[in-house]
């Protein structure tokens, strides 16, 4: 058990189902403490659960192109609850078609998100990243 | 419980109709009598089930891609540029996600933004917002018959518009536009939608006008062993039949496994022709159709085009009617018109030179298709137990009791129980059956197939065989060996 | 005639090989010491017949395509961008034309040319030119093993430098390296250069290191019925097992009928094993190249993946040893390092997708698989008889007389009666049978074949057949029907 | 019988031997003489060729990629023979690689061809203007 907890779901109106299952399992796997959403997740529902489970950060999906739009004003949400400085990461097809990753990329951070990842990256690739996350957080408050 | 198995009355219909048409101002524009002039008018080269049945006849499968966008002149030109670009035999036209939830005012923003801006804000065509007239535009502008391909759960407006728009193929089920496609619709809720939708298009054969309907075959397209989605065409064939449709395309989403494949295609039409014959419905057509690869897909465009051309490849030899057709932008985003006629015509290549070969009768492909067949009947069997013989009630009560459970569904209204994974050869057996009503030795039967496989990879039979099937074909291969 | 199959003696060998070295000024920096060293510091990962041998005992088909240029540095690199962005299991050094016809001024000629330009100014990379030092460059820059592959009908010095230079495998034959690539060179002459290199490799295997052989298998890469080929295959793997070569690779170039292509396959192993074994080689092994579609491509590039993809899939579906790579540029030109790149990756999703699958076993290949062991032993029998025993007299003979008959070769050696022209299903059977020695039965089966196809098309079986046929894959089709 | 005679052949070192045979089946349906000296025929052999049998064009395909190389030259030979405005035509992959047809095109009339045409395009396409050469050399005489 690494104690790291984290919260994940499709956002939006979005239902691709199987890299969310495929997610919650790798990451039980790894020693997470997982929080599962589902599919179509609002942003409110992110919020209240991040809330809810104290959890060290939120990893949100997005597969069928709209996830720009979807994850607006994620982050202000965030503050508004008083969730100051929780990670904040996305992953799957955020955007409609085939675009420059490092531009949709510099997209989201703008949008306050900490890490965003390109069309098939798989979940592992992000463990050390969420492994650090405590001290990395711990350092912020 | 509400919903029941028989054709809905005149009454019924019409004073739901009256409401169907209210839910937005393009409602208005759609008159029946004027409809079925239009139609009528449809020559014979565009009209969906003809055009299928010519291919048929000739043993060509046809080809189809998807498509559709925001803007109706860019749409036009698109599907213009998949005619003559991507030789499509049939075309499409994909409406976006706004319409498919029946939100039209967000759909007239995404129109909106769109003129603004000259690029297409909506990932697909919003039909009903645009109306009758334009729909008309749209499929009059083109050679080849155009199918409405969606996703929808209550599609009755957009049925409604379709129709008298010019479209003369629809697609979708109150299963299979249900279950893969949504988190909280009922599926009493969707049958009953999808109830209205059957009774217009079988209110359309009784004027006189054809409208070929298609089950949506692949479900969430991710490791469903086929009796699976078999059962679900099956019983949306039947309920639409109830309703006066005549002309039925039943589908299946490609697993990998050559001889499960061109079985799966086999026993469907099969099924489906015993099911129909059993309940009278001897004058209903059926035609099939094979979706090239519809989970996860390589992100390189090369090897993009290898899982196309093996889609392509395994429809002819299955002598599917038409095929679905992916593009090497598949695992990136929605694609180019350009990289759209790429998968085409790779597509149409493959389909060409095999359009003399045939492996449907082979004794491989007859015993698989039998245990097809006969996994089918017993799901059958139970949903038509659970309903008494009604087989709109006994799907509600099949779904609740697991009797009938769709691997990675997102919908609550799923019991979620099943797991599938692949066996040694890479056919899509059962590894966790929850509560489908298999016999026991079709259960044997799964597990000994596992257990092959477990037994080459030296590990026991485990969920990791799931998880491992489900990365596999991102990494180029079908089964999920451990390393 | 001067020609025998016999082992050629030291003193006849040493004699001819004093002759060969000094062709060229290369020739002598071959020191057979020397080079054994070289290669017997070799590692395994880099010994074409042992990478092979581990791809066959994981039912592994492995991929390998075509390369070659002027320049070394680029020819390096070319080969690594294959190894790398390719994913190639195997690596080729394709030989340049003015090397093949042993014009080494005018290849030397062309690569002073390329390095003033920059440009590779030749079709291939002059092995002979560039000598022992530059090949060991080469091969020892690059993970995988790599095979010199060309189409040349006196390959004596070529063989010399190319093993010193730390090549691990060589392609052609007297037969496979004459009829399709030359026009002039008589079959005695060619047999008895080829004679020379697979003596030099017995040499080699005698000392310790097995140098792979593998016969051309596509001819002329248009319309071959299996068992030509197949025949040819069988007596260049004899010619060569007499002269101590240990490993060899038979051939066989696509025709696109899958049952047919898998039958193939299955009856060169067959028959290879056959004939080895009768004349008391059992210690030879033997592996199985499948070559992509051979004859004319589509122009387009979609399409071009399409044909490039069912070759990969019927390769693997045979389960050949490995399978020759065509790129989305054929129908062009020589390809560039991309789009080799390219076909190599959609080769390499196809192979890995269908790896577990094998239809080699299943009836309708048994059938043809046997029909065409069948005529190949009716061919090989009348060489027997021709040459008296004597494999190497009796293929002139049976050149001579019609015997063997290689359709649209351009050599004057070869009788050119022969037509073959494609079944209903697409197989590959004969129109015109010329003097080919099978039997009244066969005879009978094939004009049946087509006889059966000339009803489906309400026409008389004729030669414009066969002009249809060869047009056909251009257009997208195996069989050329009529319109 | 068009009374049109052609001589054929494939130039240089070049064995591709299929087209030719296509192409001399295809000009004898279509009512064309054909005089057909297979593969590997040198500049000599065409010139040659169709000085002995009076011929109204000489078809050159080259398959291999060193067609630029081989045809160099071929019109001057046919002047010297006396052969002063016999229409030539080459055909095939002319060149190596995937290049730009327009450019090969220009470089082989400027070499002194009176017709180019692009890989793969099959011989058909020129019976029309096989059919008018009578005329149009007769002009030129
Ligand atoms: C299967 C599938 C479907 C199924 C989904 C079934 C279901 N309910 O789950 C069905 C057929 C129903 C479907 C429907 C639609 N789909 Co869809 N679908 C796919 C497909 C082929 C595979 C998705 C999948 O399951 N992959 C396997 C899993 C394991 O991978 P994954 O989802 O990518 O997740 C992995 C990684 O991305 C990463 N990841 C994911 N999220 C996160 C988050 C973080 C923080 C991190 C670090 C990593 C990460 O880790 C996961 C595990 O490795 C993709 C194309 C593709 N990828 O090949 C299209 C695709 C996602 N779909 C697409 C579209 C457009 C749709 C539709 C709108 C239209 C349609 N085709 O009908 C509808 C959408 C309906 C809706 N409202 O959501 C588009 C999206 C286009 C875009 N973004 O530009 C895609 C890309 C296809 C395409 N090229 O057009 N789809
Ligand atoms: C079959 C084939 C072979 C066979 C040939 C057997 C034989 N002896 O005939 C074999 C395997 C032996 C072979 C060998 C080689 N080949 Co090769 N071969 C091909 C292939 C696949 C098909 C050719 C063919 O038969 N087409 C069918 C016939 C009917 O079409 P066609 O020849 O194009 O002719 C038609 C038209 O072009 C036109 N046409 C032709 N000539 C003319 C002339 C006129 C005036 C007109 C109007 C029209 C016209 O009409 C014809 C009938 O429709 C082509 C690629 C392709 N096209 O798909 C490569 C190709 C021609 N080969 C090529 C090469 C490089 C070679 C080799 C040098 C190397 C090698 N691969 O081993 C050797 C050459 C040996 C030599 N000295 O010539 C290259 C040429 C590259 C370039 N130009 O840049 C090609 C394009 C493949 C590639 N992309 O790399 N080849």
């Amino acid at each position: 058990m690494s104690g790291i907890t984290v919260v994940i779901g499709v956002i939006g109106a979005d239902v691709h189902a199987v890299g969310n299952k495929i997610i919650d399992f790798a990451l039980q796997e790894a020693g997470f403490n997982v929080v599962n959403l589902g599919v179509m997740v609002s942003q409110e529902e992110f919020v209240q659960a991040a809330i809810e489970t104290d959890a060290d950060a939120i990893l949100v999906s997005s597969l069928y192109g709209h996830g720009e739009i979807d994850c607006q004003g994620l982050r202000e949400k965030c503050e508004e609850a008083g969730l100051n400085d929780i990670p904040l990461i996305a992953g799957g097809n955020l955007v409609v078609g085939k675009q420059n990753f490092e531009e949709v990329e510099a997209r989201f951070m703008k949008m306050g998100f900490n890490k965003v990842t390109s069309p098939g990256t798989p979940i592992e690739e992000i463990f050390e990243y969420l492994k650090e996350l405590p001290v990395l957080t711990q350092g912020l408050q | 419980m509400k919903i029941k198995n028989q054709k809905l009355s005149n009454d019924t219909f019409f004073s739901e109709r009256e409401e169907v048409l209210q839910q937005w101002p393009t409602g208005k524009e759609v008159d029946l009598d004027d409809a079925v002039d239009h139609q009528k008018k449809i020559p014979l080269t565009r009209r969906f089930g003809e055009v299928l049945a010519r291919g048929v006849e000739e043993q060509r499968t046809l080809i189809q891609p998807r498509a559709g966008v925001a803007l109706t002149g860019e749409h036009i030109k698109l599907l213009q540029f998949l005619e003559s670009q991507g030789e499509a035999d049939l075309l499409p036209t994909t409406v976006d996600s706004y319409t498919r939830l029946n939100r039209y005012n967000e759909a007239e923003n995404g129109i909106e933004k769109s003129k603004e801006t000259g690029r297409s804000m909506l990932n697909g065509f919003p039909i009903v917002n645009y109306g009758v007239e334009v729909c008309r535009n749209v499929t009059s502008a083109l050679k080849k018959p155009v199918q409405v391909r969606h996703g929808t759960p209550d599609a009755r407006l957009l049925t409604e518009i379709s129709i008298a728009g010019g479209f003369t193929s629809f697609e979708g089920g109150g299963i299979s536009y249900n279950i893969p496609y949504s988190k909280d619709h009922s599926i009493e809720e969707t049958l009953l939608n999808w109830q209205y939708t059957d009774r217009l298009v079988g209110w359309y054969e009784e004027a006189g006008i054809s409208i070929n309907r298609e089950p949506f075959g692949p479900l969430t397209g991710t490791l469903i062993p086929p009796f699976i989605s078999n059962s679900v065409a099956v019983i949306e064939t039947l309920l639409a039949a109830t309703q006066g449709v005549k002309d039925i395309t039943v589908g299946y989403g490609q697993c990998g496994n050559l001889i499960q494949d061109v079985s799966a295609i086999r026993a469907l039409t099969k099924v489906t022709r015993e099911y129909l014959d059993k309940f009278g419905f001897h004058d209903v057509r059926i035609t099939t159709v094979f979706h090239q690869w519809m989970g996860g897909f390589p992100q390189d465009e090369a090897k993009a085009f290898g899982v196309i051309s093996w889609g392509a490849a395994a429809a002819a030899l299955a002598k599917a009617s038409k095929v679905i057709v992916k593009t090497p932008h598949e695992a990136m985003g929605v694609p180019t018109k350009e990289a759209n006629a790429a998968g085409l015509r790779a597509t149409k290549q493959v389909i060409s030179m095999l359009k003399d070969q045939d492996l449907r009768e082979i004794p491989a492909v007859l015993t698989e298709s039998e245990i097809i067949a006969e996994e089918t009947r017993c799901i059958l069997a139970k949903v038509e137990e659970l309903g008494k013989g009604d087989y709109a009630v006994g799907t509600v009560a099949a779904f609740e009791a697991g009797v009938i459970d769709i691997p990675f569904a997102p919908s609550r209204y799923n019991m979620g129980k099943v797991f599938p994974a692949r066996d040694n050869l890479g056919a899509v057996r059962l590894l966790q059956m929850g509560n489908l009503p298999l016999t026991a030795e079709l259960k044997e039967f799964h597990r000994s197939k596992l257990e092959e496989r477990a037994k080459q990879e030296k590990r026991p039979v485990s969920f990791q065989m799931v998880i491992d099937d489900v990365y596999a074909i991102g990494k180029g291969f079908l089964v999920g060996r451990p390393r």
